[in-house]
């Protein structure tokens, strides 16, 4: 497992687009179309999941679901506790950031399924389903934990209900549940599920096959995205940098634990588990952030998600889990 | 024919597209123009890439009474934390049928 | 033919939009995706219909373009005359709106094509080009009916001639002759004809194999988009809403007599020319009316071609007319 | 140096892009900005997915002549049925070159 | 809570785009809006297809101070040649955050 | 070689394109279009390059790149000479569209691919380096000359440096080494040659097989806005659009001689260093020059790379370098 493992064309890619802007060229994406590879990219995984799944095991299914409801619950928590050790981050902020750690990353998935890929390395296909189950509970944790901090800080400062707003529970939950891309990866889901396999068929050219240099385009433009996020470290400061680095390893570890133990996945299936579980959304939660948690800076949650932890795990975290998970799972 | 009115813009989050049009609407507004942009303001840089990062200006002419009503309901959704940059213009409307 | 016939990608990506929409998911296609994906599909038919055509019988396709024309022009004529029936509708409105069905929706005829795919049912290319044919006549008939409409409104007001537009017929003539969309689809169909073999052959993994893909993504965007329309029943009032779903059985029942016994097609190529004859036009004919009607209200026509029509054909009419088209043949 | 002029706006259907370009070809203006935007109003929705629910808008700076011409033309398009929304604002202009 | 404020909006040149931002960091600007436009004007058609030809329209809200710095450095690269189009406007400012 | 050796996809579909304008269709691509078609062709065309060179000769390569900056030192230079000819064209205009013609059109190469691919002629791969290397001197070089021109003008009008633009050229060669095209170009070569052949097999359907299409749909755009730019003739005047057309014509027999007989290529590859040095850049110089030279005027130098040569080579250029390389190798 040497430095080769990560010469694919997908983190190369990566890299690019972070050197790219290192060196400040003025290289530059066109607005919508990495909106648009996102969506592209949501679909075929969705696809790919929902024809695999089709002939799964309706028992480990359950499980898988189960476990990753748990960690989309817990990892939120871990992260809360973290961030408010010694009063470091302020409630709203906490709740804020951490629920971005609940939920996954799409696009560091598919880049550890990409390196699975070129390794040569097979592995389960229910940490897909896994990926839509996370995408809700952090949100709903993140929520909470503000109300909770709201209903504090209003306590300590003796003031009305006025100007607080009430949380919107409602349409809160709705955003959570209907949020656009658990719609997309759900819906395409069930589309690879019920369509005939012939008529799929026709589909694959456009959802597998050019897959992969999709992918490189996207994370090429991430790359950039990443790179530009990463001169505001300054302004977020040391302690929230070191979170976004501590924060995916405790993650990664516990999906660790939760692929090889509890649901008994070969290496490349637990790998996957470690990357949800560690792994930071920057395209789901931060929207809902927006709305239920309007009190946060997003420049806090956007610099940490997308300029930290996801360069962190691409770069590192993705081959870092795999031996750990090679050497566990070898115990 | 011409007439003279406030020319509101309210550049905001991408994310809070809805939460700004169900005000228009609750406060009687049917004509109102948006488009998306990026900037960079006390939240940090709207590079434009996702939903989260995105900002979208909202336009929206209105004659006084309307004017009150709409500011009134932006300003308490800025006192709870939302990041509206809210301002107006003074514009003389020249179509005749967006004057009654 | 049951229910598993309309369990195509294109049908269940498209349901998955308006699925979205219902739900009020905050999924959102980025600005031009949809004008792109647009594009790539007219390019795509025209090429394959082009190197279908450069073998075709000449005497069939002069027939099947003559039989075009005669739709496109009798469509319009019985549309306005029907939402004119009791004054019900008023001129301009009724002249704008009519025009649409006497075109054609691209999307539509793309599904139902997708549809006769998977299920395996052959069908002739002469509808491509009577696809084009009927993009301009409707336009024509509706910009006539609006003149006359406007010279009667005139005698009845006795007002000059000042303020009232004086229809630029030779810029209205030049738009629906050199429409974007007309362009595109006859350009590529030239193309599609002249070009070698051997060099089309490397144009076809963009042009037919991603295709099927390609159209899941075009339609899961109208799918939102027609739901978003839906909206707007209100407004448009149920006399227009009941018309956008009378007027393509209509157009179809008419499309399946030209198909199956004047071109004396197979039931595959009958089914494509009832959806021709059926569909309402949005991409086309829309902005030529609000040039050569301004007078009208674009968001009667929007509605009923968007809202009402589209997912009618799409989820109704294909399976319905297919089913029509399969009795009549065999009789 | 710099120059107090109108800052007209007009917000009409993509389609009418052309039209209004001869407009201002007509009356000699050489200068003008636009773009894409969406909205609402009395033609309904335009959410942007086709040509032909697509709004522009389009920003030209002129003087007090240039003003008039155009406006009267504009508005004769208005009385045909064509939905214009137009406005101006009073401007500063800054760039030398542009207050000749 | 409002107050009166300097609407600045520049045009240029897509390709200049750090250009000017350069700008507004060195005069202490930390809050501006920007989206890309098309135009006509004195340097040809910018029809928005390839990086030299697109045009970047920025907004940037100031006071009288930061007004006068920033349209100080910017008349500088005018005098060189650079082409900014550039204006502005009269605003009332409602966001009490942005009136400090 | 006759007429057909042109009616490949690629030009029949920029033929379409100037076409559509010379009609005056509202044929339209969505903003943001082409320049994502422009950043999938430089990719594809790296990663093929880069592929291919990692089995290269050095020395060849070596000689290719040196040839290479030698030709885009001297084309500008060439082509100021020509243009400050009796004092016809003012300096700063001369120093800005001379340096379109050292540099290269991505697009023009990548049609004399397509056009060599369609007729079967096979070619090295060296160019595409060539490319790559030629992107930057000519940049240098016509801020250099345009610094020379600034001076003499000073000296001239006696005035002080007060208001002259002190050539900012630390940033000016920033820019053109960190230019958006080289930086992706160069990118992909590196990419395509260093990650595992296996790995680069899953992009290939994205990168190659895709490749024409996009292609096509790219020269459809460019055909238009070619279209566009031809109406600034007048603007341009006569002297210009003349020099649109020499130049490139010097400029591809200087790149065959250099092709043919100093680096020995094969007609294909020679072809494909005439198209070099006879195309001028639309992508990468003109940002440049906007920055370095903002007295020229931009309308000049666009109206000429991409409203005259463009088409000149696409359509004549082309086929007309290939009889020239044919015939002088053949001798
Ligand atoms: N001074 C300003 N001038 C123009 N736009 C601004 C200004 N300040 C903020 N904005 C815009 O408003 C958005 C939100 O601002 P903020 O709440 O400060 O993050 C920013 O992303 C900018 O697009
Ligand atoms: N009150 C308003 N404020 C801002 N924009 C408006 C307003 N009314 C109409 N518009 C814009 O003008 C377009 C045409 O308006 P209408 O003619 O009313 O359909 C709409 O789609 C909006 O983009
Ligand atoms: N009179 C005007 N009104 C509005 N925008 C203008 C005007 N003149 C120039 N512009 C814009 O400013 C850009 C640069 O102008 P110019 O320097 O004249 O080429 C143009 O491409 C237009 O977008
Ligand atoms: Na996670
Ligand atoms: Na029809
Ligand atoms: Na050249």
């Amino acid at each position: 497992m040497g430095l080769d493992a990560i010469l694919i064309p997908a983190i190369l890619f990566f890299a690019l687009g972070v050197f790219a802007k290192v060196i400040k060229s003025d290289l530059k994406f066109p607005e919508g179309l990495s909106k648009g590879l996102s969506l592209y990219l949501l679909i075929a995984i969705g696809l790919k999941g929902g024809a695999e799944l089709a002939n799964a095991e309706l028992g480990l299914a359950i499980k898988s679901i189960f476990w990753a409801a748990v960690l989309g619950f817990l990892l939120p928590i871990i992260g809360y506790m973290l961030l408010r050790f010694r009063d470091r981050i302020d409630r709203m902020n906490a709740a804020a950031i951490t629920a971005h750690y609940g939920s996954v990353s799409a696009g560091t998935f598919l880049t550890a399924v990409a390196f699975l890929e070129a390794s040569g390395i097979s592995h389960e296909t229910y940490p897909i389903i896994m990926m839509v189950v996370m995408e809700t509970p952090a949100i709903i944790i993140g929520l909470l934990l503000a109300a909770m901090a709201r209903r504090q800080i209003q306590l300590a400062e003796n003031t009305g209900d006025a100007e607080s707003p009430s949380v919107p529970w409602k349409s809160l939950l709705h955003e959570a549940l209907t949020n656009g891309s658990v719609v997309l990866l759900l819906g395409a889901m069930v589309i690879g599920a019920v369509a005939s396999p012939e008529a799929m068929q026709k589909v694959y050219p456009f959802s597998h096959e050019i897959f992969m240099g999709v992918l490189c385009l996207f994370l090429l433009d991430l790359g950039m995205e990443a790179a530009r996020r990463m001169k505001s470290f300054k302004k977020v400061g040391g302690t929230l940098v070191a979170f976004g680095i501590v924060m995916p390893i405790i993650g990664g570890l516990i999906g660790i634990f939760v692929g090889a133990t509890l649901l008994e996945f070969s290496v490349g299936g637990t790998l996957l588990v470690a990357i949800l579980a560690a792994s930071a959304s920057y395209i789901a939660v931060p929207p809902a952030m927006r709305m239920g948690i309007p009190e946060a800076n997003p420049s806090y949650y956007l610099t940490l998600a997308l300029g930290v932890t996801f360069p962190f795990n691409v770069l590192i975290g993705i081959p870092l889990f795999y031996s750990i998970a090679n050497w566990y799972i070898g115990l | 024919m011409s007439c003279n009115q406030k020319l509101m813009q309210i550049i905001t989050s991408n994310t809070l597209e809805d939460r700004v049009k169900k005000i228009f609407r609750k406060v009687g507004i049917t004509g109102f123009t948006f488009f998306y942009v990026s900037g960079e303001g006390d939240s940090g840089v709207q590079s434009g890439h996702f939903d989260a990062d995105s900002n979208i200006l909202f336009m929206v002419m209105v004659n006084e009474d309307q004017y009150g009503l709409v500011s009134d309901e932006l300003m308490k959704d800025v006192k709870k934390g939302y990041h509206y940059f809210m301002f107006s213009l003074n514009a003389e409307v020249l179509t005749p049928s967006k004057c009654k």
